[in-house]
């Protein structure tokens, strides 16, 4: 009981605890703490994370739903269960390190195989994506059932239409998508920016993607430009000598 | 997803084996006598896995390895692959035949006014490609290991809200609708190529027409040469074969016929009857003209 | 955060808080916090209330149950969720002044049947489709209350009446049935290839098989008339609920 009322005492981050306005504050203070209890009940009831416009609809109106949704993840981020952020949707989860609580024989997690698991991250990473690109990734035609398994997990969807000749499928990924690996985002995927960066997110080769070719042969290693030595050198990709290729 | 024949049992899926045939390299050049080479390419989904799998083992960083040396083993590989008849799956001919023109752009000279990629850009394609594949596998494994919902973390058990957000009064995906239209049109277009489409000789219309023709067999004439007539329809080859072979196996038992086959699957000769002993045995021919078919 | 933290400082009831026996103290409330934790993980996870016995066999022996539970539901006694004693055991309600939020019954959202989707999914592919062309491809005679269920979600219309015999109304698709389903357009539908490419066909379906194209757009077409008052009246539009078929 104790902390629910001490919590009741914590001031707003954007409001300073100004005595003369105690009142007012009191009563937002109370609001405040209302509107959580609502956020709270509302996304503890559900299995599916709630959406923050649906939250809203039941507050009062001029709420800031931001700060309350903030305030109640901070709240329960060191409790045995935490309020996560899924693509714009709030969700409580038991929290990660409390997965040995969990029988084993509880667990329902579809095991995918590779392919379908290489398909899923090329969808995840390059979306909107054709299974075209998908294949040009791969380098090998997709297999029947592949990608019908992930849709019917629920994970990929198909989003709609490339507009180049023949008007391809395009495939993303989903919300079930994100909940179930826990990201907010997908920017938050792994590696997400340092793939963006190396240009590795892109279907078509960038003009710019500069790697080394080896010399032809041991007589000619000497005789390489120097400007590609340069060029290599300044994209940090250095060419081995040729003993492999003999 | 690739054919490979196997020579020697080696484990499915397992990239050892890979290892071993390069690490034997040098000693099967050396020697034609040594023993049936191992190849296993049943753990490899294509030719670009397969090239990554070679790229990796030149041991050095992706943005290092040498596309030549790449190139060699890819085609060494492919080489012996023949050299042992092993059936290699149309795309890795196809990447061999890219690779091959790839190595013939890096070694020889570039014209300066060549419209076609030169090898060097062809080299950097290839990098890239590797590169990307094996940044999405790299993604992969980290999805795959993330906290995952039902795995380890949980939602609530016991939720009081079934449906938070009513939108529509019916639930169904887009899924659901496509692949109820799939199933069903599939449904109704199979049970119809069932029960209009197949043309099947029967045994009695196959001996109908075989006595109808039978007495301008006075030569030893081919089964298939005389049916050409019938044979126009590819579809219906491998029944008008089968039930007229059939049919002049009973026509031989009967002494009408006399059949005839150097070796398996060489084509069957049939002529009019002489009745006598030794002649080929229906069963054994039957056999082997089943698999034919 | 702050509010888990100040957890973590609150005095036990029973226990003085001597300060010579501080680092005791200290090791005791973060042993208290996590058996916290791991009990309320357990209860929220669980789809039926939880023993006493079942929590007390994830926490390290000695622990005393008895107050762990005490206090995780006085922590939730002023929040939008309560932890309840339910027959001797724990579950997670909604706080009862907030079961406003929850409403059950308004949430039942009903599956389509089978034979609806398959309507449904005829009428998108080949509209304008009469109900007698709906059955000639499904193979069997669609009753009609499945194309009343189809009427009342709003997902398909009547569009007109086809210029033949008798003058067959003739179906579509209509607006909220793109909302519905994602698509831009009607032409977002994937085509033949795109559908084997899903896996979704059979690569060997016989060769004269087509998927058609619907139109891109709601005009009428050639053969279409539209649906004047007087045929309203002559379709008895209020028609009964039937049953459905399969």
């Amino acid at each position: 009981m104790s902390e629910g009322t001490q919590a009741q005492i914590v001031p707003f981050d954007d409001e300073s605890g100004d005595s003369d306005a105690a009142d007012r504050s009191e009563a937002a203070i109370r609001a405040m703490h209302e509107a959580e209890r609502i956020a709270e009940a509302m996304v503890f009831a559900s299995a599916e994370p709630v959406s923050e416009r649906l939250i809203a609809e039941k507050l009062p109106e001029g709420t800031n739903i931001r700060m309350v949704m903030k305030r109640l993840s901070g709240f329960y981020g060191l409790r045995g269960v935490n309020l996560l952020r899924v693509g714009g949707n709030w969700a409580f989860r038991t929290a990660a390190d409390l997965s040995f609580l969990i029988h084993r024989d509880q667990m329902d997690v579809r095991k995918l195989s590779r392919a379908a698991l290489e398909v899923l991250s090329i969808t995840a990473y390059h979306q909107p994506v054709t299974r075209a690109e998908i294949e040009e990734i791969r380098g090998v035609a997709t297999s029947r059932g592949t990608l019908d398994v992930l849709l019917e997990s629920g994970w990929i969807r198909m989003r709609g239409r490339r507009r180049t000749p023949g008007r391809p499928v395009t495939y993303g990924t989903t919300l079930e998508f994100l909940d179930h690996f826990g990201l907010e985002e997908l920017r938050d995927l792994p590696g997400m920016d340092e793939l963006k960066g190396a240009g590795l997110l892109s279907a078509r080769i960038p003009s710019n993607f500069r790697v080394p070719v080896p010399p032809a042969d041991d007589e000619l290693t000497d005789d390489e430009d120097p400007i590609t030595q340069m060029d290599l050198e300044e994209l940090g990709l250095l060419t081995p000598m040729g003993e492999e290729d003999d | 997803m690739v054919n490979a024949l196997k020579k020697q049992s080696v484990p499915v899926g397992a990239k050892a084996p890979m290892d071993r045939l390069w690490e034997d390299a040098d000693s099967v050049d050396r020697g034609l006598s040594e023993p049936a080479l191992v190849i296993d390419i049943d753990g490899f989904e294509g030719p670009l896995d397969l090239l990554l799998h070679l790229a990796r083992n030149q041991k050095v960083d992706l943005a290092r390895i040498s596309v030549l040396a790449l190139v060699e083993q890819y085609l060494v590989f492919v080489d012996r692959a023949r050299r042992v008849r092993l059936e290699l799956a149309a795309d890795y001919l196809v990447m061999a035949a890219w690779l091959a023109f790839l190595k013939s752009k890096l070694l020889i000279p570039q014209k300066a006014d060549s419209d076609e990629p030169s090898g060097e850009e062809m080299a950097e394609q290839l990098a890239f490609r590797l590169k990307r594949l094996e940044a999405m596998r790299d993604a992969a494994t980290r999805l795959v290991n993330r906290n995952r919902l039902g795995r380890d973390v949980f939602a609530r058990g016991n939720p009081e809200l079934v449906v938070v957000e009513k939108k529509s009064k019916f639930d169904a995906t887009l899924y659901d609708l496509l692949n109820t239209y799939s199933g069903m049109r599939q449904r109704q277009s199979v049970s119809q190529v069932t029960i209009s489409r197949r043309r099947v000789w029967s045994l009695s219309d196959a001996r109908v027409i075989l006595q109808r023709l039978i007495g301008e067999l006075h030569e030893w004439t081919a089964l298939e040469h005389f049916l050409i007539r019938y044979l126009s329809d590819p579809e219906e080859r491998a029944t008008a074969i089968a039930s007229s072979f059939a049919a002049t196996l009973e026509m031989v038992r009967e002494g009408h016929l006399e059949i005839r086959q150097e070796l398996a699957f060489a084509p069957i000769y049939l002529r009019r009857g002489k009745p006598q002993e030794g002649s080929v045995s229906g069963d054994n021919i039957a056999q082997e003209v089943k698999q034919n078919v």
